[in-house]
């Protein structure tokens, strides 16, 4: 079954991105696909690559970013929402003139279409909330 | 946008929040815009405090935020009709359809399980 | 004398409720952001806001009001100030407790 | 037939309350992360809990009980699941809408 | 961390939160500690879902986060013993003092408002 | 009379960080003195020099830094809570060896023994909640 995310909570406030990132993890398991990760409201904060937490504790973007290499997963992170919160990658940053750019790899900035075609094609659509 | 689409699908919006006090509200709206640009079966449900999304006369202008309820007059045009506010998240903040800015159907809660059952997909915000 | 501030609505949240139960006569309440919905007049909540307006002073901040369309539809005894009235009666109450 | 997350506590959000004033009879409800404690047996929401359940199959998320130290206080006729049945449970029913 | 302070002053932490599904318990209680170095005068009171926080048996190792909840029982070692559980929220949610991880004090909802006053300043979380 | 402020909501997506900021301009034009803004939790993220808002929108990041340097303000960051979301500074940056950092101007980092001390010398702490 064709499955896709949508994530709205900020990594290590609200429990969704965790809880999000368990659910990923088994239904990958169970051999279904999943079609798309979609990060929007605080959910985008899930794809800052300099999150550092304490090392004894989980670091949920690098945990995305490696489960994304792992099974060629697509990250997106709302691009209007992740550019008024600080989520830039290199693009962005320089379109911007910004200092720096902070996206974790595996995840791409897209527009919202991404969460509407998502919904269209896939069986079921979970709704992460904050 | 609209080469090799998928078929449409009946997407129903359920909005459960105040405006202003979390930038869900707003979010949501420009997802809706977003399905309609996509040519989706739409339908807005307005839920609890969701209901005070639609009130008349917001004007966050000395919150420095902008009025994105005015958006909400543009939805027919963009072929979004199908909207309902729950009966008694309005009975209880003492709403009437008039003080709304919209066009609303009332529904019961009753009546909403079978509204979201029809539905292909619910985005809840 | 503890100033109060509620910032979320009275219908999804505890906020009011626990903080009109635990303030003392004569301390005040100041609803800021979604909390300014408690100030509407003629809803569900009217009868507790109007026990509440006899044994506290209650206040409203008018730019949140303003910003979701129901300034003029506050139940009377409530008054409403700007972010410098916020202000001042930060400095009247002896301190600030936030419930949120 | 839906599936209906819910994770908040339902002491402090209508989530539950909502959730199941809408739900048609047989859908299921899934309690996770804070929605957890809408499982605990003998609290005042036991009335409908135990109502609730004459209408829709309950279930709740294993780990979030542990982490809550609630696991051994659910209330009878709920039935916990894991992550692995999370998934299975969205595959059975034909859709799923969240509470938050 | 103690050279030159200002008198110690009397602080109360008011925790609302259930533990988990937000990190701000976790986060309170940092600032209780913290407070504690600074050699101040602390109170914690515990209402709504914020007794939950004081749950015996928490586990949150499936979850993939720290149990904070075994801090709580150093808080005695910290000189923190003025702990307080709001009476009305322990009965809704069926919670009695054996199910504590840590010696705490009953209160009433209209006893707290004097507890309040008593303190220099209240830090809610 | 001193005030300080405990900003817990991030930008954009909670009001409270608005609100302290329209409290704090009020406050300073009353002639009060502002000891510290302490910010926590997911307010940590009012420190990020990358957030890119629409033109006509405001900029609360900005608007922190411009105050800050009109009145010489304390703006404090939780190190530990702002290390976690991914609120770096140059320092901390290299010391984790991480790729960039995100820092506003005006902004620094520090323990939580600054909401302490700020909440022991100030005649008014007031918690702007998320």
């Amino acid at each position: 079954m064709i499955f896709s995310l949508a994530i709205y909570g900020a990594p290590f406030s609200s429990q969704s991105s965790d809880t999000a990132y368990q659910f990923a993890c088994a239904l990958l398991e169970q051999g279904h696909s999943l079609h798309r990760v979609f990060f929007y409201h605080d959910g985008v904060y899930n794809g800052s690559t300099l999150a550092t937490p304490p090392q004894d504790e989980r670091n949920i973007p690098a945990s995305w970013s490696q489960l994304a290499e792992q099974h060629g997963l697509d990250l997106v992170i709302c691009v209007a929402a992740g550019l008024r919160r600080g989520m830039l990658d290199a693009t962005e940053s320089d379109r911007w003139e910004k200092p720096s750019h902070n996206l974790e790899q595996g995840f791409t900035l897209s527009g919202l279409g991404q969460l509407i075609e998502a919904t269209m094609v896939s069986d079921r659509m979970i709704t992460f909330g904050n | 946008m609209t080469e090799q689409q998928p078929d449409p699908k009946k997407i129903l919006f359920l909005n459960r929040r105040a405006p202003y006090g979390s930038s869900l509200p707003r979010e949501a709206l420009d997802a809706v815009l977003m399905a309609s640009a996509f040519g989706q079966e739409i339908t807005l449900v307005f839920l609890e405090d969701g209901v005070f999304q639609l009130k008349k006369q917001q004007d966050p202008s000395n919150i420095e935020m902008k009025n994105f309820s005015k958006t909400f007059g543009a939805l027919a045009l963009y072929g979004v009709e199908s909207v309902y506010v729950e009966q008694r998240s309005m009975e209880k903040r003492g709403l009437t359809l008039d003080q709304l800015l919209i066009p609303a159907k009332i529904i019961q809660s009753s009546e909403l399980g079978a509204l979201l059952e029809e539905q292909d997909q619910v985005l809840s915000f | 004398m503890i100033l109060h501030t509620v910032n979320r609505s009275p219908f999804g949240s505890d906020c009011l409720q626990s903080c009109l139960d635990i303030a003392t006569i004569d301390s005040g309440v100041i609803l800021i952001e979604d909390g300014v919905y408690c100030a509407l007049a003629n809803t569900e909540l009217t009868e507790l806001i109007s026990t509440a307006l006899t044994r506290h002073k209650i206040y409203v901040l008018s730019p949140d009001l303003q910003a979701r369309g129901i300034a003029d539809a506050v139940a009377e005894g409530i008054e409403a100030v700007d972010y410098a009235g916020f202000v001042e009666l930060c400095t009247q109450f002896d301190k600030v407790v936030s419930w949120y």
